[in-house]
């Protein structure tokens, strides 16, 4: 007894039962990512003053990593394209830079969530506030490589000529002088709470992807010699999914990144 | 993704039919879809008793404010501590147990039981498959939600107690009372939507793809569309909830301020936050899912409920068509009335009108649904067994909770009838002895398939006698007190609020008509249990003699379902038609002249 | 029909029509409850078992049931269309001038109201987020002179009969709902926004303030809030009494 | 195709070049736009999202085949989508209209 349609599809419908499956799961996802993307627009919308901070990323790390997504997404297909005319030699180097792709856009995702965990905002009792990367902390001084304004204000457009044209050096504050010390941490404002959640949940997709199609590189490949329009359907369904993160981090870059 | 892997046939299981699986690979992690039903069936059924456990403590205690409750309050004492000292309730323990007793009743429950067991069990018997589509990603969902059921009671135990902002957890509140409950919610939350959304992926996956030959979708039993409906409300409302929890969850472990605004000032953790954020974007979030939750809970009521009337009246279900319809036309719009919630959060007049109009548009397709089920009965041979006392007790009960909703579906009369016993009276109407009834029906009725053996026909009838009579005095005084200004989820019954005294007074009859109630669940566990290990075995596989696929089968179905190849000819109720030799044609039997 | 459903008294100029409004509903629902309850049970009377041994395939036939469900949502459309929602815009759209209404602003805490009140002068002092602190609920600037002369008070507020009143409605830590029965009003108190709400009331007397949302253990508490509609003589001299009570912020 | 694939249609290698090529293409010109001054914010904020609506077009239109999907996926993805703007649209109108909006 075997269920049916989980390789031919059914012929009514057209589609075989995994595919109608990942599209259903998919839609559930698009529910999902849209229900943060409309907290975002809604919070963005209502934020005190209008006030949201620009720049604060890393311009030509997200368009990197854009690329290598981008780049992933079609050697997936040319994973699966190559399992369609029966090479599975090309199929494993695809799916293999598929997985070097996700990874490396990974490592250089923690890179920037590491750099925000070292940056910090100071606050100090005169009202002047420092913003800068953590050099040095110690029981009795902080130092701080960075910039200095009268307000944070001055570091919430950091695409401004103003933001631009600000010194950086090097800080050494004194604890008794400091009143507040910041992390970017999500709860340093709303921005970045955004900004780790709505990535952090597209980066545990990733994770996820990769798993799969590690298991579908390695062990899960010998599927193919025993069943090999399983194993092309199942790299079909993978592909569709990984198309999906794809498209979500489309649409995260510009909006986290550039506006 | 999970769904490519789970799609893998459990081929090596079958490969050779003869080796008897284990134990724990039959009844624990077994795949096959009438296993994790049963699973589904049991578990949800425990937790409704618990939570009618926790609701049954709460109404002794408001009705006798101030004093120990008897019996359960030195166990609570004893197991809780502080929250239950002297045995009696503190308010933060009543408002734990109101909190987990709406998420427990709700998430663990009557969906489980519902869609989980009675969805799993049935839609591929009755669409003619052998199993769902991905059936280790069906065990996979029992896991999640067993997981999820498992940290929801846990948190009963953890210093603080369980979640205490009430079943809708809205924030602020729900960030500022300072335990680890609201923590613990959340992630049972993620746990039970994600179980959800890979069960309805299944069940709708299963429906389009599985249904046998000759079963077109206009020869589905009307059950199988609520089922299918009511799988795409989950898959599609809950993952606005699923990001909104881990929202919450962020605002709590991560000191965010999603749905903090600037300025709180309530003393610790949610005093230190950045602000910005929006207590009102999670209500919406909240009621865009749990709106066409509801109608997750009464859709398979219905599809339940078609399902004995057809066959107790012995003739087929009057505009089988138009109930069809009808249910889509629910499900389509129940996803844009939500905000009938929230009409006194502050709403101005443009949006109010626009989900008044909604909300008034949702009422018609019910109403349709209930006209098309009231008619089937005429001219019916009606057979007064209890799942057919159970089936039309149900309708006008629905009939109560659903015109209930009407003056609070205006905003202008939710003005006085908002946050009062008057709504708690409009859902339980529609849950309790509403979708309550139709699955005691259901269990009942489908009792013979699963287990070969018949439930007592007596203690049936005293079942729901008992049910029925209290189920009232349970809650047709909430609607007297809700109109008198009543309000919902106090800890003392409403005592410090000038209410008219024989208002108060009503606590009292409630609170017996629940014991009574109570009382009247024994006979049915009872029933229950010793008809599954003692109850007279049926004699034949159609004991009802029913039209549907699942009767066509060996009883209990074994592995993989069917004996033979299944092949459909025509629809679903297919009762007393005119010159047939006996009063019901089944789905599959053979054309007269072939 | 107002008196069968024990609706509670009412005390102002809007109230008794959310009372009209809920009977008509519920005469809507009844007619259609018992129409249907006699059907119901008439049917199953007739055609049970024993009675009706061979059921009919075809069933009904007649389409009355087409005209009642359009009946049932025609009279929907009407009460929506001719009451629900003219009636809702008078009381969220159609605000009375600031001028001539008394002007309250209510801020909710766990578990009891505060009000204030611009004071002789009718000037609020500013008010900003920025100043909201623990004892400073209304986030007023402590240096602006308009603030000075400005009333608050907890738990018990005043207002004149037969002027409408509009509450501004806030609140410090959590979600707080303003509900006073007598009036028929109702708004959520939601911290971060100040939204207005207003009624006017027509009875002097005192009516008791609920707090219909649930806000933590004290929530069943926090029933100390009243409003006391005074005579216009009355109020004034209340208000006198309070000036420049304000708490002081240092 | 050979024995193995089922081939309904070749894969079309150069096609998916195109795609990547204007994927590329597309991300550059939006990393670019954010840099270029309109005058008005939100006109970066339009052309941004234009790009990301033509790069979602390829994605989902090309790569995932969905222009050549079956009638069923189609449904599927319509009432997915109508739910999503309703939620967008609904919330988002609704922290807009208050009470009293129309008092003064
Ligand atoms: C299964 C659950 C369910 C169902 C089906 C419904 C159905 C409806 N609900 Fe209900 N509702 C809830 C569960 C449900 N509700 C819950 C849980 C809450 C509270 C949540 C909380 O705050 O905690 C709630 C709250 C709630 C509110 C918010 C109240 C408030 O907080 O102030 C509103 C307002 O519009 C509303 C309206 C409606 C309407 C118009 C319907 C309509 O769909 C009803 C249409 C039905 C009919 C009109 C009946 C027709 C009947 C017949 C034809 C049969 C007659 C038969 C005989 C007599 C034999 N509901
Ligand atoms: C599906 C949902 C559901 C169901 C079925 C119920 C069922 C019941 N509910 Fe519940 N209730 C809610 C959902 C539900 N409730 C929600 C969402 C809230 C709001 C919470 C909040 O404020 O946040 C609420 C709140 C609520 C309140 C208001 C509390 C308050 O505001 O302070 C009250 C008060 O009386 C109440 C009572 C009851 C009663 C008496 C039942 C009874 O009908 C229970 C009947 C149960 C049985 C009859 C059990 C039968 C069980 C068996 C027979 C077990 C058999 C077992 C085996 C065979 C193993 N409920
Ligand atoms: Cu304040 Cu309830
Ligand atoms: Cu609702």
């Amino acid at each position: 007894m075997e269920i049916p349609y989980t390789v031919k599809a059914r012929p009514d419908t057209g589609l075989y039962n995994a595919k109608v499956g990942l599209w259903l799961f998919l839609a559930s996802e698009v529910m999902l990512f849209g229900g943060l993307f409309s907290s975002y627009v809604l919070l963005r919308v209502g934020a005190p003053g209008g006030l949201w901070p620009r720049g604060w990323l890393n311009i030509p790390l997200g368009t990197l990593n854009t690329i290598l997504l981008i780049s992933s997404s079609i050697t997936i297909t040319f994973a699966w394209a190559a399992l369609k005319s029966n090479q599975f030699g090309r199929f494993k180097v695809f799916l293999g830079t598929t997985l070097l792709l996700a990874i490396t856009f990974l490592g250089i995702k923690s890179f920037e969530y590491r750099d925000k965990l070292s940056h910090y905002q100071v606050t100090l009792n005169s009202g002047q506030v420092v913003d800068g990367h953590l050099v040095e902390r110690t029981a009795d001084h902080l130092v701080l490589h960075g910039v200095e304004a009268d307000s944070p204000k001055a570091f919430l457009d950091r695409r401004s000529r103003e933001f631009r044209q600000l010194q950086h050096e090097e800080f050494k504050l004194a604890t008794a002088e400091v009143k507040k010390v910041e992390a970017y941490k999500p709860r340093m404002n709303t921005y970045l709470a955004l900004y780790w959640t709505m990535t952090g949940l597209h980066a545990l997709h990733l994770v996820g992807g990769i798993l799969v199609m590690g298991y579908f590189w390695g062990p899960g490949s010998r599927m193919w010699h025993t069943a090999p329009e399983h194993f092309t359907n199942r790299i079909e369904i993978a592909g569709l999914y990984w198309h999906f993160v794809d498209l979500v981090w489309v649409f995260l870059f510009p909006v986290l990144y550039l506006l | 993704m999970q769904t490519a892997i789970q799609s893998m046939p459990h081929g090596a299981a079958h490969a050779e039919p003869h080796a008897e699986p284990g134990f724990l690979r039959q009844y624990v992690f077994s795949t096959d879809h009438k296993v994790v039903g049963i699973q589904y069936g049991l578990t949800a059924l425990i937790f409704l008793l618990f939570g009618f456990f926790l609701m049954l403590t709460m109404r002794w205690q408001i009705a006798h404010p101030g004093q120990p409750v008897p019996v359960v309050g030195p166990l609570l004492e004893a197991v809780l501590g502080q929250v239950a000292k002297g045995g009696m309730m503190s308010p933060d323990l009543y408002n734990s147990f109101g909190a987990m007793h709406g998420t427990i009743m709700v998430f663990l429950a009557i969906v489980p039981l519902a869609v989980g067991a009675f969805g799993n069990y049935l839609v591929p018997l009755q669409i003619g498959a052998i199993d769902m589509a991905f059936p280790r990603l069906n065990m996979t969902s029992y896991q999640f939600y067993f997981l999820g059921g498992i940290i929801m009671f846990a948190s009963f135990f953890i210093p603080g107690g369980a979640a205490q902002a009430g079943w809708t957890s809205y924030p602020p509140l729900a960030n500022a009372i300072p335990t680890d409950g609201q923590t613990f919610w959340l992630l049972g939350m993620v746990f039970l939507i994600t179980s959800s959304l890979l069960g309805s992926v299944n069940i709708i996956a299963t429906i389009i793809q599985l249904r046998a030959p000759g079963m077109t979708w206009m020869r589905l039993p009307f059950f199988v569309w609520a089922q299918f409906v009511a799988s795409f409300l989950l898959l599609l409302a809950f993952p606005p909830l699923e990001a909104a929890g881990v929202m919450q969850l962020m605002d709590k472990v991560a000191g965010t301020s999603f749905f903090l605004p600037t300025g709180l000032a309530v003393g610790g953790a949610v005093g230190q936050a950045s602000g910005g954020g929006s207590p009102l974007l999670w209500q919406h979030l909240f009621w865009f899912l749990a709106h066409p939750e509801v109608y997750v809970l009464i859709l398979p009521a219905l599809g339940i409920i078609a399902e004995i009337i057809a066959n107790n009246t012995r003739k087929p279900l009057w505009g089988y068509k138009t109930l069809v319809y009808a249910a889509l036309a629910l499900g389509f719009i129940s996803f844009i009335v939500w905000a009938h919630h929230m009409y006194l959060t502050g709403m101005g007049t443009t949006i109010a009108t626009f989900f008044q109009t909604t909300t008034m548009l949702i009422s018609v397709p019910s109403v349709i649904i209930l006209t098309c089920l009231l008619i089937s009965l005429w001219g019916g041979s009606i057979r007064f067994n209890t799942p057919m006392l159970f089936a039309s007790a149900f309708l006008p009960m629905f009939g109560i909770g659903g015109l209930t909703g009407l003056p609070l579906g205006f905003s202008y009369s939710d003005i006085h009838l908002h946050d009062t016993y008057y709504v708690i009276g409009h859902f339980h109407y529609v849950v309790a002895p509403g979708t309550i009834f139709a699955l005691f029906a259901g269990i009942y009725f489908w009792f013979p398939k699963v287990t070969g053996r018949v439930m007592n026909e007596f203690w049936g009838r005293v079942h729901f006698w008992g049910s029925l009579i209290f189920m009232n005095v349970v809650f047709m005084p909430m609607f007297v007190q809700g109109l008198s200004g009543m309000l919902r989820r106090m800890s003392d019954g409403g005592a410090t609020y000038a209410l008219r005294p024989d208002v108060h007074e009503l606590n009292r009859v409630i609170l017996w008509g629940a014991v009574c109630l109570a009382l009247a669940q024994i006979p049915f566990i009872i029933n229950f249990f010793y008809s599954i290990a003692r109850g007279p075995r049926v004699t034949s596989d159609n004991p009802w003699n029913a039209t549907t696929l699942e009767w066509q089968t060996p009883t209990p179905p074994g592995h993989g379902n069917f004996d033979k190849p299944i092949q459909v000819y025509r629809g679903p109720y297919e009762y007393s038609v005119p010159g047939a030799s006996k009063d019901f044609t089944p789905q599959n039997e053979l054309p007269a002249k072939a | 029909m107002n008196k069968l459903l024990g609706l509670p008294e009412v005390a102002s100029a809007h109230g008794h029509k959310v009372d009209n409004f809920i009977g008509y509903v519920h005469w809507l629902m009844i007619v259609l409850f018992v129409g249907w309850l006699c059907y119901f049970l008439y049917t199953l009377y007739r055609f049970r078992q024993s009675k009706s041994p061979q059921a009919n395939y075809a069933g009904v036939r007649s389409h009355f049931s087409n005209y009642l469900e359009v009946g049932v949502a025609g009279v929907e459309a009407l009460l929506l269309v001719c009451l629900a929602v003219p009636l809702w815009g008078e009381v969220v759209g159609k605000f009375p001038q600031a001028e001539e209404a008394t002007v309250v602003q209510v801020v909710g805490q766990q578990f009891a109201w505060n009000f204030r009140y611009a004071g002789p002068d009718g000037k609020f002092g500013r008010q900003d987020m920025a100043w909201v602190r623990d004892n400073n609920l209304f986030g007023v600037d402590p240096n602006d002179p308009n603030g000075k002369d400005d009333v608050q008070v907890l738990n018990e507020f005043h207002v004149p009969v037969n002027k409408p009143v509009i509450t501004q409605i806030s609140s410090k830590d959590v979600i707080h709902s303003f509900r006073i029965v007598a009036m028929r009003s109702t708004q959520d108190a939601i911290p971060g926004m100040r939204i207005p709400m207003w009624f006017e009331p027509t009875q002097t007397g005192r009516y008791q303030v609920y707090c219909a949302q649930l806000c933590g253990n004290g929530h069943a508490q926090m029933s100390g809030g009243r409003l006391v509609v005074d005579t216009p003589e009355d109020y004034a001299a209340w208000l006198a009494s309070h000036s420049g009570a304000s708490m002081s912020f240092e | 195709m050979s024995g193995h694939s089922p081939g309904n249609a070749p894969v079309q290698i150069r096609k998916y070049l195109a795609i990547f090529g204007l994927m590329l293409l597309a991300t550059l010109m939006t990393a670019g736009a954010s840099y270029i001054p309109f005058g008005n914010r939100s006109i970066n904020v339009i052309v941004a999202l234009c790009i990301a609506g033509f790069q979602a077009f390829l994605v989902l239109g090309h790569m995932m085949h969905l222009l050549s999907e079956k009638k069923m996926i189609y449904g599927v993805l319509a009432f997915t989508a109508i739910f999503l703007v309703c939620m967008f649209a609904l919330t988002i109108l609704a922290h807009h209209d208050l009470p009293g909006a129309t008092a003064d």
